[in-house]
């Protein structure tokens, strides 16, 4: 936490960055966004397991662009949606300086993307064994049973698109549903809107979900989308090969191919 | 009762699968009047939520059918399509939505016989299966 | 009305709920739901959650539902066709056990839904609701009623509010007509209190920070001062967690949905917190960036309602700071607002 | 508000036996926005016609719908109709109630709703149809043409003299190929040399042909008509101005050990040198990984004796740029080396040779003169034996395909050899022999018949050395598989005709795909033979899969009529169902926020990066574009757009959205009014 609040003082006060993205304490045990703009608050940084939200997501902010050269604080799952996000030239290599963060909680000198490849390459980061389980319960149901349980599920949506805006990856400036020629999405929080939203919000992250799952957390009704996302990343892993958020060059397994790739659907 | 009719919308590309039901008119051979044609340039043009947009309006099957791979007019839309199905087959069978209604198929414009086929199987499966009362009910969420 | 005191035993909870749905009204109650509490239907008291703090989403729904038809058209022989949806098949509600910053918001929605025309869908709810509040005995960090004029023992909104003693029997105020009538629906069970009850000493102790008008001041003094409500929603997602779990936010969208042949007109929440919500055809938006989206959560609430409806729009429940995934927390940001220099 | 005119085709019994086209025709008329709708017998004969064209102009109509046969039988024919009456002709759409409808159902009630159904859906497509303009693209009236071979030669004169400027761009010092290594060519025998040269030296003299030896492709950048290309000219060493060609230089230098590259290694060659005496041009260059200047710092005695000052150890490469209208891709193919092969020695036997060694043994200008003679000792072999299929149609080996020209060169290596060793024994182990083609056959024949060349149809398992001969160990499967063991003084294996070195590499510069084997692939296996996926890029010969003389030549004959259809024009007019991607208002500008996974998914290259810039000259934004000249409106792009900024112009989301809705909502006009 020193070194990271040293280095981080140091990035501001040289001039090198304008703001540090990294966290802070919050409410009660909870922790928080905190944008240091002044090496004397560095002081207010802190890292520990609670330290979870992915804080790429601000990266593309308008807002928080506007604030000049960002340093961010970046364990594993942001490290992830740097690289995808630079695949997908939102942002670039020396736009950004990288705090990161190991497995360990240690400081990890990652001064380019090449060094941020290498270190996601070789990290590992189970998935939680709660959530696991209940992924594996969802695919032992019938198909009764899993429509059931996603009507239960998704009929708890109010729209708050917290999922949304939470994802790093959901950077667009103009949402589908928020196209309305045609309407692609119905608005309304119903049934059907809510199927809709979250096929298409699954969709639209296949091939570029870096698994984060600061989507489940930001629900306020505890929806487990988290399970949609996990489902698109394990078929994409084992049939094509591909994971979102290993290089900086793109690699989207929705606009590659190959000409051997295996169905057994298609007549 | 009248016997359940499932009608059946069948996105297809131009190039092969449209020019195969073409192929299958001008050879006369007689399908099932179920199914119903919308032309695309090619299967890489289909946008998933189409699907989803049939079934909410009250298909009961769907067929989707473009070049074989390979043969694609365009070269390589329909190895995109077929990743595409791939994954959304797969997320919508995850999400307990009946797959069984949705036929893909790579019908080339040679093969009037096989669109026959095609259709003729994917209605009677689809007839079997019975109206997707499932997915009409959250369709009416809205009240339409 | 004179209100009256009464005991309602803690065994008795239970004839009331069965007596109340024996009438033909459904009572909505804090029910646990996983990791959280919501207000569902329920046909029996165990069912009901009575220690909940706060259940994560308001009560609001019952008054104003996330989807609401308002208008069904349809063609026929080439001519289009409406209709309203029939109000008098609303059932008769009861909200039981609203906390009084609960039970204090819907002066705010009525206030909202009845300041230039009268809502027919929401006074028609209105009018079929009761509410049997219950005052708060724990509160949390993130409750602030007594900063916003209100408290854990406060009457406004409640038909009935009842607190619970030390006994685990509840002290019952009737406050209203349909207080009464809600209470003659079983009169056996409720009895004389013992002397002396006293409510005030079963209450939580919720802390007061300011008062809400020294935030109406100050936020209406600090219209310009972007800083400011550019640092504060900063880390804001813009996500409209917020506003759907308010029980005073009213916003809404009106969408038609429907072919060429027939559809609906529904009404459906929205919030200025969304980037689109004052997003203009021209392709301008007013409030372009989060800060004044933020600031406009904060000037609705204790600024403009005060002054068009004179009501004030927080009830100080702290839904909003508990439900947000980036720990914006209301509390804290209006005591900044207030100690910032303007 | 729409105005749609609504034209059933009975076409005459045909739809009108099992659709009510009466009916049809009354049923659309209650659709909204239609305001015309009438059915008739022949809508495509003139009196149709006819009809749609009076009706455009008498109920001012803003869109028609003809209800017939297939769009892709008569949409050109009504598309014109509309466009001679004064109405965008993109603003008309065919509903097939023929093939899709009247030809594949029974005559019943059905059939009739269904027919509604399809026209009803047109409708609501035209609905949101935008009339739409031909795209055009200026032309750049030169093609390049890289590779310098009897392909890339044969399209560059063919181009040139339809009267184009060409330039030509050839890897290797000289132009001429492969053919200019060959003896005699199959199945005329006629020598391979004497019928290239004159092409060759027609390329160099041609006024309308530019040509870089001993260059390469930088980069390619643009789109079809309106290329950029970026030449390296490698440093030659040599002032090709001042050099006569007399050749003192390479007969002084004094490192001649080198390999000859053109002699497949059988003979040596200076480091100056010119690769054949017939090169073109007759300009040497120095290798500068051998020469001794170039090594040590010294030597310099071409320089010394140069009577024209040409030598230039100083000279770098240099680059050339040009505007180009299109690319023939002529370069051509390699073979696979004796050291593939471990079975064979891994080219550890001197007298195993390959194809092309053959062919520099045979030819009169060769290392041998023309005589058949042992790579390892200078003897004329007695038996020789070949091997077919050497790699190729071998999965093991990775080589699946058939090389396609080594049945037809071996026989005639066979021939040759018979014809030059008297009395010489000549064994061909084959697969299958593969002798189509005009007088194949009969040149198979001709050397079986009347030269005894010796087929033994088997594989050969293993190649050793014993005693000075090369024992040949394979099978004779056509006598049961029976093991055969021939005493051999010289091996000829017919090895596999691969892609190039770099074939990859350099599909990549030119934005064109290729196959598993690296051949460049074309942009559709029957009717699209010479292009690729890439507009005005086209292929010619070996580099697209192997070939032989003639079906090189006939492709780069093709490449050339293709390039000179293109450069007949001075604009390009596209059909312009292509994608475009959105503008709007400020400050968004357009809904594409620079993801650009659409141009990773784009088949052809035509999704470009467009910096939208305030008037002060800062960055805004940047966003995706997509070139009217490369797009060829697959719409792949669209369905990968999450914002839904690009989209198809002809199928636009809300037209194939509108077509789904109206699809299942049948409405008021199915009832029948």
């Amino acid at each position: 936490m020193e070194e990271l609040r040293k280095r981080a003082g140091n990035l501001l006060e040289s001039g090198q960055v304008r703001v540090v993205i990294g966290y802070g304490e919050g409410t009660g045990k909870r922790v928080r966004a905190v944008f240091i703009q002044d090496a004397g608050q560095a002081d207010c940084l802190i890292f520990d397991e609670r330290c979870r939200q992915n804080l790429a997501l601000y990266l593309t902010r308008h807002e928080v662009k506007k604030l000049g050269k960002p340093a961010i604080v970046a364990s594993l799952p942001a490290l992830r949606a740097i690289l995808q996000l630079a695949g997908e030239c939102q942002i670039a290599e020396n736009d950004i300086v990288v705090l990161g963060i190991g497995e360990d909680g240690s400081m990890l000198d990652l001064p380019d993307f090449a060094a941020i490849e290498k270190h996601v390459a070789s990290t590992v980061r189970e998935p939680d064994p709660a959530e696991k389980a209940q992924f594996d319960l969802v695919l032992a149901m019938s198909l009764e049973e899993r429509w059931k349980y996603w009507q239960e599920q998704l009929s708890r949506c109010f729209k708050c698109y917290a999922c949304r805006q939470a994802c790093p990856m959901c950077y667009c400036s103009r949402c589908t549903v928020e196209c309305n020629q045609p309407q692609w999405i119905p608005v309304p929080s119903h049934d059907l809107g809510n199927l809709e939203w979250h096929v298409m919000r699954a969709m639209h992250l296949a091939g570029r979900c870096v698994d984060c799952g600061d989507c489940s957390r930001a629900c306020p009704l505890d929806i487990p989308l988290y399970l949609l996302n996990r489902f698109l990343i394990m078929d994409i892993e084992s049939r094509f090969n591909q994971r979102a958020g290993t290089t900086a060059a793109l690699d989207y397994a929705l606009s590659t191919f190959h000409p051997d790739d295996k169905d057994d659907f298609i007549r | 009762m009248p016997e359940f009719e499932p009608r059946i919308v069948a996105f297809v590309c131009n190039w092969c699968t449209y020019a195969g039901a073409d192929l299958t008119g001008t050879s006369r051979i007689k399908y099932s009047p179920n199914v119903e044609v919308i032309r695309f340039p090619c299967t890489g043009r289909i946008d998933f939520m189409l699907l989803l947009k049939a079934f909410a309006e009250g298909a009961d099957g769907i067929i989707v059918s473009g070049c074989h791979p390979n043969d694609c007019h365009y070269t390589s839309g329909n190895f995109h399509a077929r990743r595409r199905w791939i994954l959304f087959r797969g997320l919508l069978d995850f999400m307990g939505i009946d797959v069984r209604r949705v036929q893909f198929s790579w019908v080339s414009a040679a093969e009037g016989a096989k669109w026959a086929d095609v259709v003729n199987t994917t209605v009677e499966a689809v007839r079997k299966l019975g109206p997707y009362d499932n997915y009409r009910q959250i369709a009416r969420s809205g009240g339409v | 009305m004179e209100m009256e005191t009464r005991l309602l035993k803690k065994e008795a909870l239970a004839g009331l709920i069965e007596k109340i749905n024996a009438a033909g009204r459904k009572i909505y109650a804090p029910v646990r739901v996983g990791d959280r509490d919501e207000f569902r239907p329920v046909d029996s008291a165990s069912r009901i959650d009575l220690g909940c703090i706060q259940t994560t989403q308001s009560a609001k729904e019952v008054l104003f539902p996330r989807v609401e038809r308002i208008l069904s058209f349809s063609r026929r022989d080439g001519a289009m066709e409406t209709a309203d949806p029939d109000l008098s098949i609303l059932p008769e509600v009861v909200l039981f056990g609203l906390h009084p910053c609960d039970a204090a918001a819907i002066g705010s929605l009525r206030a909202i839904f009845t300041w230039d025309t009268q809502d027919a869908f929401f006074t028609a709810r209105l009018e079929r609701l009761a509410v049997i509040g219950l005052s708060c005995a724990e509160a949390d960090e993130y409750c602030f009623c007594t900063s916003v004029g209100l408290g854990p023992g406060a009457t406004d909104g409640s038909d009935i509010l009842l607190t619970r003693l030390a006994s685990g029997d509840f002290l019952a105020e009737i406050l209203t007509e349909k207080g009464r009538e809600l209470a003659a629906l079983s009169p056996g069970l409720f009895l004389s209190p013992p002397a002396g009850a006293d409510k005030s000493s079963a209450l939580a102790v919720v802390e007061a920070s300011f008062t809400r008008e020294q935030v109406r001041d100050r936020a209406k003094a600090g219209f310009d001062e972007d800083a400011l409500w550019d640092g504060q929603a900063l880390r804001c997602l813009g996500c409209g967690a917020c506003a759907y779990v308010c029980p005073t936010c009213a916003c809404f969208d009106i969408q038609d949905e429907g072919t060429t042949n027939r559809g609906v007109r529904l009404r459906c929440w929205d919030s200025c917190g969304f980037a689109a919500f004052t997003l203009h055809t021209s392709g301008h938006n007013p409030r372009e960036e989060q800060g004044p989206r933020w600031r406009q959560r904060i000037m609705h609430k204790f600024s403009y309602m005060p002054e068009r409806q004179n009501v004030f729009g927080c009830v100080g429940c702290g839904r909003c700071s508990r439900a947000c995934p980036v720990d914006m927390n209301i509390k804290e940001h209006l005591i900044a607002l207030l100690e910032a220099r303007s | 508000m729409s105005r749609i005119g609504v034209f059933i085709c009975h076409c005459g019994e045909n739809i009108g036996a099992t659709v009510d086209c009466e009916r049809v025709a009354r049923a659309c008329a209650g659709i909204p926005g239609v305001v015309h709708s009438v059915d008739y017998k022949y809508m495509c004969s003139d009196p149709g016609q006819n009809m749609i064209k009076d009706a455009i102009r008498d109920h001012n109509l803003t869109g028609v719908v003809v209800g017939a046969c297939s769009p892709r039988m008569h949409e050109p024919t009504f598309r014109r109709a509309c466009e001679e009456a004064g109405l965008n002709p993109f603003l008309c759409e065919m509903a097939n109630i023929r093939e899709h409808c009247s030809w594949v159902h029974e005559k019943s009630e059905v059939t009739t709703e269904k027919a509604i159904d399809l026209v009803r859906v047109i409708v609501e497509k035209v609905r949101r149809n935008k009339p739409l303009f031909p795209i055009k693209v200026p032309v750049t009236k030169t093609a390049l043409v890289l590779g310098g071979g009897i392909a890339g030669i044969q399209a560059a004169l063919d181009i040139a003299n339809a009267g184009h400027k060409v330039i030509m761009v050839e890897r290797s010092p000289s132009i001429g190929g492969h053919m200019s290594q060959l003896s005699e060519t199959f199945p005329t025998l006629d020598c391979s040399q004497c019928i290239l040269t004159p092409r060759m030296v027609e390329v160099a003299r041609h006024p309308n042909i530019t040509l870089h030896t001993y260059s390469e492709i930088e980069s390619l950048d643009g789109f079809i008509g309106n290329f950029k290309v970026k030449i390296r000219k490698k440093a030659r060493s040599v002032d090709e101005k001042l050099c006569t060609g007399c050749g003192l230089c390479t007969q002084k230098c004094p490192t001649k050990k080198i390999p000859s590259e053109f002699d497949a290694g059988l003979g040596m060659r200076s480091a100056i040198y010119v690769p054949f005496p017939q090169a073109v041009p007759n300009k040497p260059v120095i290798d500068r990984l051998h020469c001794t200047f170039f090594l040590k710092g010294k030597c310099r005695l071409c320089e010394k004796v140069c009577p024209t000052q040409a030598i230039r150890f100083d000279q770098e490469d240099t680059i050339v740029e040009a505007d180009i209208g299109a690319v023939v891709l002529a370069t051509g193919f390699d073979i696979k080396h004796a050291d593939f092969f471990p079975e064979y020695g891994y080219g550890a036997y001197k007298d195993v040779i390959d194809g092309l060694q053959f062919e520099r043994l045979a030819s009169a200008s060769g290392p041998t003169l023309g005589e058949i003679r042992r790579p390892s000792d200078g003897r004329k072999p007695e038996t020789v034996v070949f091997i077919a299929c050497a790699g190729s149609r071998d999965p093991a080996k990775g080589i699946e395909y058939c090389s396609k020209i080594c049945c037809m060169y071996t026989a005639k290596h066979a021939m040759l050899y018979r014809h030059k060793v008297h009395g010489g024994k000549a064994y061909i182990f084959y697969m299958d022999i593969r002798a189509g083609g005009k007088m194949y056959e009969e040149f198979v024949r001709r050397a079986i018949e009347e030269d005894g060349v010796r087929y033994v149809r088997g594989r050969v398992s293993r190649v050793y050395e014993r005693e000075g001969k090369l024992i040949v160990q394979g099978a004779d499967t056509l006598l049961g598989a029976q093991p055969v063991e021939i005493e051999a003084d010289m091996v000829v294996l017919a090895t596999a005709a691969v892609a190039n070195d770099g074939a990859e590499e350099l599909a990549q510069k030119m934005h064109v795909s290729y196959d598993a084997y690296k051949f460049f692939a074309e942009a559709h296996p029957k009717l699209k033979p010479v292009e690729t996926n890439t507009a005005g890029i086209f292929l010619a010969g070996a580099c697209q899969a192997p070939k032989d003389i003639p079906e090189s030549v006939a492709q780069a004959s093709g490449a050339a009529a293709k390039v000179s259809a293109l450069f007949s024009q001075d604009e390009l007019t596209r059909e312009p169902v292509i994608a475009v991607v959105n503008r709007c208002a400020p400050p968004l500008y357009s809904t594409c926020v620079g993801c650009f996974l659409c141009q990773a998914a784009c088949p052809y290259q035509a999704i470009e990066k467009e910096e939208i810039r305030a008037r002060d000259g800062n960055l805004i934004k940047t966003v995706a574009k997509v070139n009217p000249g490369l797009c060829q409106g697959c719409g792949t792009c669209v369905a990968v757009c999450r914002t839904k900024a690009i989209d198809l112009q002809g199928f636009s989301n809300e037209q194939v959205f509108a077509e789904v809705m109206a699809l299942l909502n049948r409405s008021e006009a199915n009832a029948g009014i």
